[in-house]
């Protein structure tokens, strides 16, 4: 039907990935053709007498997660550098931070780290509550840490999903999360309206009041989610093929990890107690009694394995806020919606979201939108010793190195 | 067999179909079959931007399940995909690339654009590193608006996909962009300059309203 | 953790020479920072790294901020002879403020686990003298966000191992998020138009929209 | 240990396989465009505006005091005033929109529009299937697209237009007690008035009631 | 049926190819390529003169180029790890520049 | 019953016999061919939307099912589609051998069909070497994705066609090696004598076939193993492991060529579980001697849809392994099992007249206990420690 | 008549791509040649009704030698994928005379020979039991050597093709934690690109 495109006098040959993104040099011009020289192997003189290979791994590439991309160098299928690119989503959150009120900046928030935008939300408020002195009336704080919680449970089964269809399972554990997840996301939409972008919390408060029978709902969903861990870990934690590509692969020392500012399950899988729902005690967490789970090997099994065990102690603190969780107002009367003006000053405030510390870095003049509106990203920060922990291993290994830092293309670039 | 295009309208009453079926039977009946492959096997390149992808996603897992319009095949590979769903925010630096995955895909392709930022920028159109709308670039079939779209709705725009894919004839005026005589399945990929994307947008595509006027 | 004068101190008996000055924040929480001087800066994170008492080991935050000149206008009153009188005169005086970029770095201890203590670095000015030194031989964390500092506001980052541009893509000539950067123009239309954007409009469309 | 784990694996997808025929906990499929999920009350997509009565021209609640277009944090929103003024449902004179575009491929449905409008005018629509092929002209949405009747607004968030349908008519009522009061008040202080001016033997002025509309 | 000097024909032109790309060629594979190509012109003669030898039940020939094959198999192998080795050490395949021992 | 059993075998004989004189040799090739590619070229469709559907349901969803009754027409919704979707020769590409690939991939694979017994006289070619033309005809694939790979000047494709080859070489050895076993107790090379061999029922109603005895278990699992390696399946996808390589070898293909080397993945999976019901499952035997009134091809496809249901079973629950795992499970284990393996079949084979109780006992003891332990000694120092269970520390 | 077209075709086939393999400049066709050869001469064997060894010879040589062949091509790429030196040299013209030479002295006593042109005997079978049975009894001590030998090779090459210094894993570079250390480049500082 279609005549066979004889030669596909392209600007480019190969398909997604290797071509160039970063445009230091390799950018194709706008209608010329481009080079056609053959830039398949870039031989490079190394002393174990093989030759290397380039391997630009995205901005498209599957296993990244989004618009990420790795410029790999191999030896056969070791990885002998490996430099992150980032940028491909970045969408000047900053920039319009400083543009924008403070009220409008919450709905960006939201786009931040879009698998957990409760967290976001209340990072975000919660720094502009300490600036501005408003306090959240308790039945507030309850609510929070119910919907951050919740927020923990979809972003780590979301994770581990990920992970596993990174090691090449057909989806089907991610599947079982998203199947979970949309669990979560019926009670977040009942709640907040919409799906993903929740634009939830408020400075001082909530937008709105729990629905009636939310509690319940959400109970029998906590109820559920355990069991449903149950055969999660079935299918996956003694899985062989599972064991042997995570355990012993990309490991993280403990001082390596404190030293690049590594936060969130990474840290604590390589065995540093810290996490800022017990150091910042913020909210209202001292109340809930929960424990730290701690790697030792530092490992992407350890990784997976955090996660796990953060999720069943996430669990037990829903159990116990649903069951505590008491009537009230949702709002700081001294709160109103429209024309904050916070006088002028600076405040770092930060909070433990999913994936590590999110922190909000605010200075502010007096006028009705921040002076300078900083987002201090875990994701970006996660990534910085992506290539300590992948050199020497293997490509695959690269994928799943990756896959277990946890990262979110919309924060880490923002 | 020459049938002339207003002929060829798809939405042909019955009459005129039985009567056509005396002369050209044989080209409606292949037209249909044609159609009927495209719009029933609408593979996606497994592509995502931005928050719109983990509804992209979403659709295509259990709730949702896209697997029943026969779409699930989500491939890698731009040589296998027939459709690109342009699931987020295209940011300047992404621009090049999303063209040039579109160039690497094989006719017939089809784009949604899903959600306010590949439409436009959406809320991120004040941003200096956001292409707005990636329109700009790329033909885009159906545009689905939402920040994000819920997978329902990304379903609703594939039916909407697949109802213009049915519509369309081999022959006239309702021919599919790719069976036109000067059909381009490669467009100019945009190259970083130093303060923007050069050019910034592909005139040949490209042609916006004039904008009203603000009294 | 100590408070910050008594921090203050012992930098200055540790590192003989720095220079720190305390710069007061007036917000509700008063996270109030510490201004280091360039050439004793990484000597002073180091201590601050590896003094038992303060440990901290962990840099969380690290980031710029674009201080143009901007002029502040004083009301004073001032006493003047008017008429030979003399009386009390309200005269608006105007003062401008030096224009430079600041990196501002936010350090916890995960080991004693306090925080956070704020240092800051100030550039010359914001044109040519844009250097600092970078601390990433003290915590690597600071490394992309170093270079994110870069890539946004042009401060140089003297001993940083890989500085280049992180977000924008390498060719790319502006600092952006600049106080003040102006935006490419790549005007489109857009159907719900304001002021700055009809502004643009009229160069795109001069006869459309002046017809 | 020695494939144990594989085949409990296997055992936990074969389950989900047959759990599929029979179990709706683990058959969770919505088959979309024959069976629809009933989206919770708080859901929301698009602004729309309410309109009270059968006219849309008329009854519009919006007043075109562009709060909302200057909260919006995308700027989708565009008002122009008209220089008439209508009646409200408590019978003050109001603006109203000339013209109102609310442009949906930028709109990102956060709904600070609705929460910050005062007369409780622009509300979070549910429509999802917005998909269209035209770029310009279908996602720009005018006044015509955007004005929908009160009663499809109580259809979809119920409680909360029974709150407000409540309200306004307490608004109303109050607004009528009170124009009746002043009516009264005016009548009254207008027949002291006679009745001085009777007393002082001057015509007095006809009285000249308002009635609320 | 095929007469069996077609066959030796056949044999000898493919010994000659074999031959003369062994002693023309430089890069040590193609050497390796036709030194293989003229074991096989003797595996066609052996299978041919069985097959219309007279005492074709003993199977002789068959069993000779069996064995050929094994060997085949191994001399392959090894050979071509050698140029594997000798290319790690001298960067080259190529015969001619393999002159170290040449002094 | 012989009737409904011979039915295939009688119609094409009544049909060559239709045939003149001269063209009769040429019918019969033909009457062979072309039922094997219609059956099985259907095969392929089923199995496509088969697959998206059973996948489908392990994941909780219902898979393709708007097109046509229950989603059927699906695949052939999506070979139109591919028939007329443009076919890309990327610009550097070797074009001859971007060509070539898939038809050297595909055509082999056609051939090795022509030796497998699909019921009683049901084979197109009775090769007594016929088990060596199955392997000899799959060595063939191993060239057509290097040269996939190759002529698509991508690294992916090269890295994945690399993959590929050392997959593919790795695997054939415990492929072939567990295949011997069989060929040491029939006797024969021949495809439809292995079948025969697995006649009869023991004690009258338990069925002879190899995968109930110590050693034919153990070579079935190898086998298993082995074949899903060798036709890429997952866990073993790692050549076209899209995490990692896009799509590896196949990166560059579109179109009809891309649907070729689809049709010719899927031919090597039913090519070698045909394989593997010939040899171990007995073949078109039927299970009990009271279910062999139905029909010995009915017995067969039910063997040999219960193994596709298998492999698409694993491929719904399993993550892929490393390269080095999977060349180290090959070497390290799979070989040195089938190995034994041998050996036990030798030990089965010259105890064949232990058949009092304790006799047949103590043969079952040593033999599957000798296999036994060579799988513990094997995976455990195969997973050099890994999978003992870790312990976490809580930080209050 | 039948099994000489058959015969012309392979051997024709064979024929040529065993001239490409010879010629061809780029290594990996002539590995891909040499086994479009190898697999001719399979379906030679099995037109002379050695069926086995047709099957051996696809087996062995198509399905390993050829593979072995291709992955040295590309484990030693870069070397003789574009020669510099003009096909058509005087050492080039040398071998070819001299295998001319090798050729005619084999052929003529072919065609001077009248018994070579008789053809075959009717039905001759190699049966692989036959085979199997010669290996061993009559040929064990062959086999037995076979055997060894393969062995023999196998480590052999293993041991030859191995590295000589046994790769040294990659320690990932860890930032010193040590005082006064400034973390090496992991870049190549020259690519630096710093503009202010």
């Amino acid at each position: 039907m279609i005549a066979p495109r004889e030669e596909f006098k392209s600007w480019q040959s190969g398909v997604a990935g290797n071509g160039s993104g970063n445009g230091s040099g390799n950018g194709s011009s706008y209608g010329a053709v481009r080079s056609s020289e053959a830039k398949l192997v870039k031989k490079t003189d190394d002393s174990l007498g093989g030759d290397l290979l380039e391997v630009a791994m995205g901005p498209h590439h599957p296993s990244t997660h989004g618009v990420f991309r790795m410029d790999v160098v191999l030896d056969g299928e070791t990885v002998v550098k490996l430099k992150p690119v980032f940028g491909y989503l970045h969408r000047n959150h900053e920039k319009i931070g400083e543009t924008n009120s403070y009220l409008a900046a919450i709905p960006y928030t939201d786009r931040l780290d879009y698998i957990c935008s409760m967290t976001n939300n209340w990072a975000y408020v919660h720094t502009v509550e300490k600036l501005t002195g408003l306090q959240p009336p308790e039945r507030a704080e309850y609510i929070r840490v119910i919907v951050a919680e919740l927020t923990r449970l979809v972003n780590h089964t979301c994770l581990i999903g990920f992970l596993v269809q990174d090691m090449g399972a057909l989806g089907t554990p991610l599947m079982y999360a998203f199947r979970e997840r949309e669990n979560i996301i019926d009670l977040f939409e009942s709640l907040s309206g919409s799906r993903m972008m929740f634009n939830y919390m408020r400075f001082g408060g909530l937008r709105c009041d729990l629905p009636p029978g939310w509690i319940e709902q959400a109970k029998r969903v906590v109820a559920n989610y355990s069991r449903f861990l149950d055969d999660y870990e079935a299918l996956l934690s003694g899985n062989e093929i599972l064991l042997a590509r995570s355990q012993g692969v990309g490991v993280l020392k403990k001082d390596l990890a404190i030293s690049a500012g590594v936060t969130g399950p990474m840290l604590r899988a390589s065995g540093v107690n810290y996490d800022l729902r017990k150091v910042d005690q913020y909210g209202i967490y001292n109340r809930f009694q929960f424990r730290i789970p701690l790697g030792e090997h530092g490992d992407v099994f350890d990784r997976y394995m955090i996660r796990v065990l953060e999720m069943r102690e996430a669990v037990k603190i829903l159990d116990q806020a649903l069951a505590q969780i008491p009537e009230g107002p949702i709002n700081d009367p001294k709160a109103k919606l429209r024309g904050l003006r916070p006088k002028p000053g600076e405040v770092y405030g930060r909070i433990e979201s999913p994936k590590g510390e999110l922190g909000f870095y605010l200075i502010t003049d007096g006028s009705p939108n921040p002076y300078r509106f900083r987002i201090r990203p875990p994701s970006l920060i996660n990534l910085t010793i992506l290539e300590d922990m992948c050199l020497g291993q293997s490509v695959a290994d690269a994928v799943i190195i990756l896959g277990s830092v946890d990262i979110v293309l919309g924060e880490v670039d923002r | 067999m020459e049938i002339t295009p207003s002929e060829n309208n798809s939405v042909m009453d019955e009459a005129l179909r039985s009567e056509l079926s005396k002369q050209g039977v044989f080209t409606t009946s292949l037209q249909e079959l044609y159609n009927w492959g495209r719009k029933n096997s609408l593979w996606p390149l497994q592509f995502g931007l931005a928050c719109c992808a983990i509804e992209m996603i979403a659709a295509s897992m259990a709730r949702f399940d896209i697997s029943r319009f026969g779409a699930e095949v989500f491939r890698p590979s731009p040589r296998q995909a027939d459709l690109m769903i342009v699931a987020g925010t295209v940011t300047k630096k992404m621009a090049p690339q999303v063209v040039r995955l579109y160039n690497q895909m094989p006719e017939p392709k089809y784009v949604i654009a899903m959600g306010a930022c590949a439409i436009s920028g959406g809320p991120f159109k004040q941003g200096y590193n956001v292409l707005k709308g990636i329109d700009r670039f790329l033909p885009v079939d159906v545009h689905i608006p939402g920040c994000p779209p819920r997978p329902e709705a990304l379903l609703d725009a594939l039916m909407a996909l697949q109802k213009k894919i049915e519509q369309q004839s081999l022959t006239g005026v309702t021919r599919p962009r790719h069976l036109t005589e000067d059909a381009r399945s490669e467009f100019p990929i945009p190259e970083f300059g130093e303060h923007d994307l050069v050019p910034s947008k592909n005139p040949e595509l490209w042609f916006p309203p004039t904008p009203m006027k603000k009294p | 953790m100590q408070s910050l004068e008594q921090i203050k101190v012992r930098i200055e008996q540790a590192v003989p020479g720095a220079c720190v000055v305390i710069v007061a924040n007036d917000a509700l929480p008063t996270q109030s920072s510490l201004l280091l001087d360039h050439r004793h800066a990484v000597d002073v994170a180091r201590f601050l790294r590896d003094d038992p008492e303060l440990c901290f080991d962990y840099a969380s935050n690290v980031t710029g901020v674009d201080r143009p000149e901007s002029i502040i206008k004083e009301k004073v009153r001032v006493k003047k002879m008017v008429d030979g009188a003399e009386c009390l005169i309200e005269e608006v005086s105007e003062r401008k403020t030096r224009a430079y970029l600041e990196a501002v770095y936010h350090l916890y201890s995960m080991k004693l686990k306090h925080g956070p203590l704020i240092i800051r670095l100030q550039t010359e000015n914001r044109e040519e003298k844009t250097h600092l030194p970078s601390l990433t031989p003290v915590w690597r964390s600071c490394e992309f966000q170093e270079r994110e500092a870069f890539d946004l506001f042009g401060i140089l980052f003297d001993g940083h191992p890989d500085l280049r541009r992180i977000l924008m893509w390498d060719g790319f000539k502006d600092f952006p998020m600049r106080k003040d950067y102006v935006d490419p123009d790549d005007y489109e239309y857009e159907p719900t138009p304001h002021d700055e954007v009809l502004e643009r409009a009229k160069q795109h469309y001069k006869p459309e929209v002046q017809s | 240990m020695l494939g144990s784990g594989l085949i409990k694996g296997l055992a936990q997808t074969a389950k989900n396989f047959f759990g599929s025929y029979h179990d709706p906990a683990r058959m969770v499929t919505v088959e979309y465009p024959e069976q629809k999920r009933v989206v919770p009350e708080a859901s929301r997509t698009i602004p729309f505006l309410v309109y009270d009565g059968e006219d849309p021209e008329l009854g519009l609640r919006c007043t075109a005091c562009k709060i909302c277009e200057v909260e919006c944090p995308t700027q989708c929103i565009y008002i122009v005033k008209n220089t008439s003024k209508k009646p409200d449902h408590v019978g003050k004179m109001q603006f109203h929109p000339a013209t109102f575009d609310i442009d949906i491929s930028v709109c990102m449905g956060c709904g600070i529009c609705a929460e910050v409008c005062p007369f409780d005018s622009i509300k979070m629509d549910q429509v999802f299937e917005l998909s269209t092929a035209d770029r310009f002209e279908s996602l720009l949405l005018h006044k015509q697209q955007l004005a929908k009747p009160n009663s499809y607004f109580g259809k979809i968030h119920p409680t909360e237009a029974g709150e407000i349908d409540i309200r306004r008519e307490q608004d109303k009522r109050k607004a009528e007690a009170k124009a009746k009061a002043d009516a009264e008040a005016k009548a009254r202080a207008a027949a002291e008035v006679q009745n001085a001016a009777a007393n002082s033997a001057a015509p007095p002025p006809s009285p000249q009631t308002v009635t609320p509309a | 049926m095929t007469p069996l000097s077609y066959y030796l024909i056949f044999s000898a032109l493919l010994f000659s190819i074999g031959f003369a790309g062994a002693v023309t060629r430089r890069n040590a594979i193609v050497v390796l390529i036709g030194i293989e190509l003229m074991l096989n012109a003797a595996n066609i003669n052996f299978i041919a003169f069985w097959r219309f030898g007279p005492n074709a039940e003993a199977m002789t020939g068959i069993m000779f180029v069996i064995f050929s094959i094994a060997i085949a198999a191994a001399e392959a192998a090894v050979g071509l790890a050698l140029i594997i080795a000798i290319y790690r050490h001298c960067k080259t395949a190529n015969v001619d520049k393999l002159d170290t021992l040449q002094g | 019953m012989t009737k409904l059993d011979q039915i295939f075998v009688s119609t094409k004989h009544w049909l060559v016999g239709l045939a003149p004189e001269m063209l009769q040799s040429l019918a019969s090739i033909l009457l062979s061919i072309i039922p094997i590619m219609a059956v099985f070229g259907g095969c392929f469709a089923v199995t496509t939307i088969l697959e998206r559907k059973g996948l489908g349901r392990i994941q909780n969803r219902f898979g393709p099912n708007r097109v046509g009754p229950f989603g059927f027409l699906q695949p052939m919704a999506d070979g139109i589609k591919m028939l007329t979707k443009e076919d890309i020769v990327p610009f550097q590409s070797d074009k001859v051998m971007h060509f070539l690939a898939p038809i050297v991939l595909t055509v082999p694979i056609w051939l090795a069909f022509s030796v497998l017994p699909f019921g009683r006289n049901m084979v197109a070619v009775d090769f007594n070497a016929g088990i060596l033309f199955f392997f000899a005809a799959g060595a063939a694939s191993e060239l057509a994705v290097f040269m996939a790979g190759w002529a698509s000047q991508n690294k992916y494709s090269l890295m994945g066609a690399m993959r590929a080859m050392a997959q593919m070489i790795s695997y054939e050895v415990p492929l072939v090696l567990s295949a011997i076993p069989v060929i040491m107790i029939a006797g024969s090379l021949s495809l439809p004598q292995i079948v025969e061999a697995q006649a009869g029922y023991g004690a009258g109603w338990f069925p002879q076939w190899h995968v109930f005895t110590p050693w034919g278990l153990a070579g079935f699992g190898l086998f298993l193993v082995a074949a899903t390696a060798e036709s890429n399946r997952s866990p073993f996808d790692l050549p076209e492991g899209e995490s990692e390589l896009i799509a590896g070898f196949l990166t560059e293909y579109s179109g009809f060529k891309y649907a070729l080397f689809f049709l010719g993945e899927y031919l090597g999976l039913f090519a070698i579980s045909g394989l593997a019901v010939t040899l171990f499952l007995g073949g078109w035997h039927a299970p009990l001697p009271i279910l062999e009134w139905l029909p010995s091809w009915f017995w067969f496809f039910v063997k040999f849809a219960s193994l596709i249901a298998a492999f698409i079973w694993v491929r719904g629950t399993m993550p892929r392994l490393r390269m080095d795992q999977l060349l180290n499970l090959s070497w390290k284990f799979l070989v040195p099992l089938a190995v034994l393996n041998l050996f036990v079949t030798a030990v089965w084979h010259f105890s064949s007249n232990w058949q009092s109780f304790g006799g047949l006992a103590a043969r079952w003891l040593m033999c599957g206990g000798l296999l036994a332990a060579a799988y513990v000694l094997l995976g455990r120092s195969l997973s050099r420690g890994q999978g003992t269970p870790r312990k976490y520390t809580y930080a209050e | 008549m039948p099994s000489e077209i058959a015969f012309f075709t392979f051997a024709g086939l064979t024929l040529i791509s065993a001239i490409a393999a010879m010629t061809m400049r780029n290594l990996v066709y002539c590995g891909l040649c040499s086994a479009a050869a190898f697999a001719g001469i399979a379906a030679i064997y099995l037109q002379l009704s050695a069926e086995f060894v047709g099957f051996a010879q696809f087996l062995v040589y198509v399905g390993a030698i050829a593979i072995l062949i291709v992955f040295t091509v590309l484990l030693t790429r870069g070397t003789d994928i574009k020669p510099t030196v003009a096909i058509v040299s005087r050492g080039w013209i040398a071998g070819v005379v001299i295998a001319g030479l090798v050729f005619a002295s084999i052929s003529v006593p072919v065609f001077m020979s009248a018994t070579l042109w008789r053809t075959a005997p009717p039905e001759v079978a190699a049966p692989v039991e036959m085979i199997g049975l010669e290996l061993m009894t009559r040929y064990i001590l062959p086999l037995e050597a076979i055997g060894l030998l393969l062995t023999v090779a196998l480590i052999g090459a293993v041991v030859i093709a191995m590295r000589e210094k046994p790769a040294e894993s990659i320690e990932p570079e860890v930032t010193d934690l040590e005082e006064n250390s400034t973390p090496a480049p992991r870049f190549d500082v020259s690519s630096l690109e710093v503009k202010s």
